[in-house]
């Protein structure tokens, strides 16, 4: 975040925070422009470009087929010529069909050709489970973005987060992943007024806290913060570390706070294998590995394609509870230590 | 106006071309089970016994039976999320299907695909597929499976793939069919081309918006059809599955038809002109068969009310067992990852220490 | 392996080992059939097939246009009705083209019909750098197929295993992600003679020691070989565990071995950065927390787009001499704990 | 056979068609420099010199004549890894272009792409990629740019796409075509069609094996052209790139040429039949039109020879460059990762702890 003077806020939504923002920046520079699926006449499909085609026409808000390895391309190709597309990806299951574009092209070219061109394009893309959209629409995929040199990929999980990211994407000269989540689009939050810009790849303490560090990202910052406010009242005293960017990766802020507590639990949304806590977890193993009282654990989802039935996508997904659960257990296992 | 061109008279049509009374009844009978099914789909979405997404077949009734009464009983039906009536008519019972749409374990996918994700191997209804074209390179496969398995001729079972109009500029579409085209597949591409994906009209999504045109790029017949008509997409599509069953010639057939309400049940549809919505409403398929059927002499009013009650209550008796039918057992949640068990499969429950649950 | 009485060896290549497992498995079962680029006419990119299609004809040897999402579609959809393709992408990196429909489709297919259908499905890729073939054809994404459920995971290090795996891959019912490596295709090693048919899922340990515990796969796999054998001549008693499947991953093989060394490095050739390497430091850190002596750490490529150029692709990549030097670090900080 | 269609009898060559003698032996000096380059390349790669993959335009030398004389400055070039004869005639230097292949920091891409990733921002040749296909959604947004950026006309630029006859299977071709009909924007894709895709023939990879008629598809004009005669391929893709310019309107241009070698340097192409290799070698566009020259009387035996001699001494002078040049300095291995500095950003070499590396 900047660090002006206290602005005047207002609370919104972090739909409406998106659409704001892609308004301003629409309005801030002519280069920008919008591509994606049904963002015009459809106002989006989750109505996050809600009246842009209305005031911007349709060259500035422009719906592509059902194409997306194309108009993703296509948005690669506009940039390489100075042009700065903002593109929406339906849900992030859908970017499958665009990847070699994305990593094998946006992700690559600058360093490829020494230089010479940049990419300051940004891919705005929700993701998330929990909406009882079955196996190949409930997705969690943004490890294999974060995986990716050349590439920054950020996940803000509040408002203000996603307004001052999305302006520090669409300025930013390289490609950007922009992840959003379908659960945290009508969410609330404050939002100060004015340009807003956030630096890309610093991650905040959301809450301050001694005995022990979450971290989280996107959606599981929320539910973080949730439990991290219901287990003060047990007294227990929890840090909250929100990553807001994946690539880069603050390892600073995250050891920073490890150092301190000396336990950490990771929330994640998505599989637990190979997922984005792993990489926190050996960051932590690694960094502060003389300050750690207790394994790292993660909270992630189960490993199943998500069912559409309720019973079963609740069973799956990681959940406050969950959470609230290992928080405790690690302190337990920390105050003695030869109980697993 | 590209819309209005496709608008049939009922002086086209050929109830009295001499198909049997017996076997239109039966078409209006199942056009009336399916538009019963998605008003009452419709219904139990908004009262939230539904979730996710639910796509309507509302409108396209004709050219569901007409595709399902030419397709036989050893073909491989794919198709893409818009699949209830296509279950329906392939005979899966109204029960299991709305079992489905709860989220109940005895769903035709155990309650774990939903409305987009129907499947059936018995009835070889081989899904229901969420992402946009992602069921044209299976349907393609299966249809080179089947060459491997059997010889061509009258008796060989052949592929249809079903996929939208808006589907076709996904590059999987080209990729299949060149496929298909280049090793003489046992396959139709069926396009129901509802005029619409999502809010895109075909002439925003395609440079050749005749659809079935673009069949020339893989030296394909490529054929148009009437949607509204069920006589006249039956016969096309069962000229088509001639065809790839007995020459294993690929056909590329557009089915033109009508979207009656918004793209997924919570879709108001306030991007569409009240042009193209009077359009749509004029050509539904349902009631202007029921007229015509009428005025030929084929049912009368008292008939077809009688019809129209019965699959109402048909659905009624699918909505009770999809209510009484109990949720998967979230002990099951592990049970399909793997058709062969392998050592150290993840099992954990979100929170489980990892090792724990080895 | 399996525990027959030691078989007839013969020492062959890589690249003979599969190409000899092919030919024995359209013996074997006439629903197996080859499909990929170039795979029958020109015998392979590199040449693994060679000689299949003049034996067993163009119907069993299928050559596909270029059109990845399409042909590995279409082997998921022929697996669907009973066959058994094994399909070869020509690298790793074109299989971005069709990760929608082996991420999306293959592994979800079972899952979301309630066990109806399976997919009998092996898709064969090599991957890795080293071969100055540039950025978009030198990656390792092996940690993108490890992260998802449904499928199956296994990358052999060695000709020996190339063979029980690929066997074994080809008779599982779910669809096998079994990963090649441009530089072992001309490595040797004995092979037993016979039918071989290897456990998926499970690490081997192809060196014991008792200090310091080196976890790879793959072509990391025969250099940290290399290098625990160099530093035996240091006195250093090295176990090498070879991970041979990345998904499932034995968790179990790993923690016992770091339980009894205490320390622990990977070698990894895919970026640091939420690699695998992070998923197996995370493992043990939380497995065997209590025996660790040292931070587990790990040694990867350098985070950049691989350059053409000799001079830079031979820095980013990890060496033996990365690897030896990481092995002597953790070794000495583990003797003054406090040097770090 | 249908190879044997393509064939040319010289008594269609339009040498005698009014074209200026200072223009044909501009066009022979450039034929004679791209075949030197590429025997020297191959030669190169034998040494050892270069790396990775290596792919030449040998055989192909009218194509890229006649492509590059039609092409103007201000338009923008996207193609494929068989680049460089594209990359000699666009104006970079044979000393630029063979230390690219070389790895050195003189290369045009820095040392960074080699032979496949050649490019440059100052004569707009945009890349140099190796996914089959991988180019072609980026110069369709090129030309979406130039869209937003200037109108058409004759002063207009426009781009151009080059691929190969394998290249129009993917799924990138369609949908990129799509976008261009649909959006009308000034590009021209060219088809660099040399019968092979490594080792597999247009009949065998395309359904539709006569390639520009898959323009219909996306309601483009689709043109062919023999790739064999130099004047032909500059005036088709002249016409096309005109077309693209001024009126928006994208073409699909197929240029029928033959690949005389091996698909890389490294394939020896034992599938080729003897009889596919001897027409591809009596179709050799470099003696033959060196002969076609020869006879008009635009070139004397001596002048051929000099510009033959000529190429090559440019060559060697290129080869010496590039052998001197230094290699990139491996402390600069990050240098071009982002162009927006970032906090954080991964700089660890192998083995490094994470944590000192921040
Ligand atoms: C790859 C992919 N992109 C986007 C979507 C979102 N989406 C779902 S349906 C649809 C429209 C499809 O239109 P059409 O093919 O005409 O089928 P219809 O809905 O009219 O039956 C879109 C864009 C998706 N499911 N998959
Ligand atoms: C997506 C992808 N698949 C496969 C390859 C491997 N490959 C490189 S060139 C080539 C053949 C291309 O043939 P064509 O388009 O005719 O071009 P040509 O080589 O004849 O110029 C193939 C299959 C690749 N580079 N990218
Ligand atoms: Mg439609
Ligand atoms: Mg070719």
């Amino acid at each position: 975040m900047t660090d002006k003077v206290a602005p005047a806020t207002r609370t919104i939504t972090y739909r409406q925070a998106l659409n704001e923002t892609l308004r301003a920046e629409l309005e801030h520079d002519d280069k920008v422009f919008l591509i994606g699926e049904e963002i015009g006449v459809f106002e989006g499909s989750y109505k996050i470009t809600a009246g842009l085609l209305e005031d911007f026409g349709p060259e500035r808000v422009l719906d592509a087929p059902i194409a997306e390895e194309g108009f993703v391309g296509a948005a690669l190709g506009a940039a390489m010529l100075g042009m700065r597309p903002v593109v929406e990806i339906m849900t992030i299951n859908f970017s499958l069909i665009a990847i070699d574009q994305i990593v094998n092209h946006a992700a690559k070219m600058r360093s490829m050709f020494a230089g010479q061109v940049s990419i300051p394009l940004v891919i705005r893309m929700p993701g998330g489970g929990g909406q009882q959209l079955a196996a190949t629409h409930s997705q969690n995929l943004e490890v294999w973005y974060a995986h990716i040199p050349g590439l920054k990929v950020v996940a803000p999980s509040t408002p203000a987060d996603a307004k001052a990211l999305l302006t520090a994407a669409i300025r930013d000269d390289d490609p950007v992943i922009f992840l959003e989540n379908l659960s945290l689009y009508s969410t609330k939050g404050e939002v100060p007024d004015g340009e807003q810009v956030a630096e890309i790849g610093k991650a905040a303490v959301v809450k301050t806290g001694t005995d022990l560090t979450i971290v989280s990202y996107s959606r599981g910052t929320t539910t973080a913060l949730e439990v991290a406010h219901q287990l003060e009242a047990e007294g227990l005293s929890i840090e909250v570390v929100d990553l807001r960017s994946l690539r880069p990766l603050d390892r600073d802020t995250i050891c920073g706070s490890v150092r301190k507590t000396g336990h950490a639990v990771v929330f994640e949304d998505d599989w637990l294998s190979y997922g984005i806590g792993a990489e926190i977890s050996a960051t932590i193993g690694e960094g502060v590995f003389d300050f750690l009282d207790a394994p790292v654990r993660r909270v992630a989802a189960a490993e199943v394609p998500l069912p559409y039935a309720k019973s079963l996508e609740r069973t799956a997904l990681p959940s406050a509870a969950d959470l609230a659960r290992v928080v405790r257990d690690v302190l337990n296992i920390s105050s003695t230590p030869n109980d697993k | 106006m590209a819309a209005k061109a496709r608008t049939r008279s009922t002086a086209e049509v050929k109830t009295a071309g001499g198909e049997p009374a017996d076997s239109l009844r039966g078409f209006y009978e199942q056009m009336s089970l399916v538009r019963a099914f998605e008003l009452r789909s419709s219904e139990m979405y908004a009262r939230a016994k539904i979730g996710g997404y639910c796509h309507l077949n509302l409108g396209e009734e004709a050219t569901v039976v007409g595709l399902m009464a030419a397709i036989e009983a050893r073909d491989y039906l794919f198709t893409g999320y818009r699949d209830h009536g296509y279950a329906l008519l392939r005979g899966l019972s109204p029960e299991r299907v709305m079992a489905e749409l709860f989220g109940k374990v005895t769903g035709v996918s155990g309650g774990r695909g939903g409305s987009m994700h129907l499947f059936d191997q018995e009835t070889r209804l081989f899904g229901g597929y969420g992402i946009v074209g992602g069921q044209i390179p299976p349907a393609t496969g299966a249809a080179l499976a089947l060459k491997y398995q059997e010889s061509a001729g009258p008796d060989a079972a052949a592929v249809m793939c079903l996929l939208g109009d808006g589907t076709t500029n996904i590059g999987a579409f080209h990729e299949s069919l060149n496929l298909a085209g280049l090793w003489k597949l046992p396959i139709v591409y069926v396009i129901v081309n509802n005029g619409l994906g999502m809010g895109t009209t075909v002439e925003k999504a395609s440079a050749e918006p005749e659809l079935y045109k673009r069949a020339a790029s893989y030296r394909m017949p490529g054929v148009r059809v009437d949607g509204d008509d069920v006589l006249a997409v039956r016969d096309a599509a069962r000229d088509a599955l001639k065809q790839a069953r007995e020459t294993r010639q690929p056909v590329l057939l557009e089915v033109m038809c009508y979207r009656l309400r918004g793209h997924s049940v919570v879709d108001p549809a306030r991007y569409r002109s009240s042009e193209d919505t009077t359009i749509a409403q004029q050509s539904d398929p349902v009631p202007s068969f029921r007229t015509e059927l009428i005025t030929a002499g084929v049912l009368s009013e008292a008939d077809a009310a009688a019809i129209d009650e019965a699959a109402d209550a048909r659905v009624t008796e699918a909505v009770t067992f999809a209510e009484e039918s109990p949720e998967p057992d979230p002990k099951d949640l592990f049970a399909y990852v793997y058709a062969t068990a392998v050592a150290n499969a993840p099992s954990a429950l979100p929170g489980e220490p990892v090792m724990d649950a080895l």
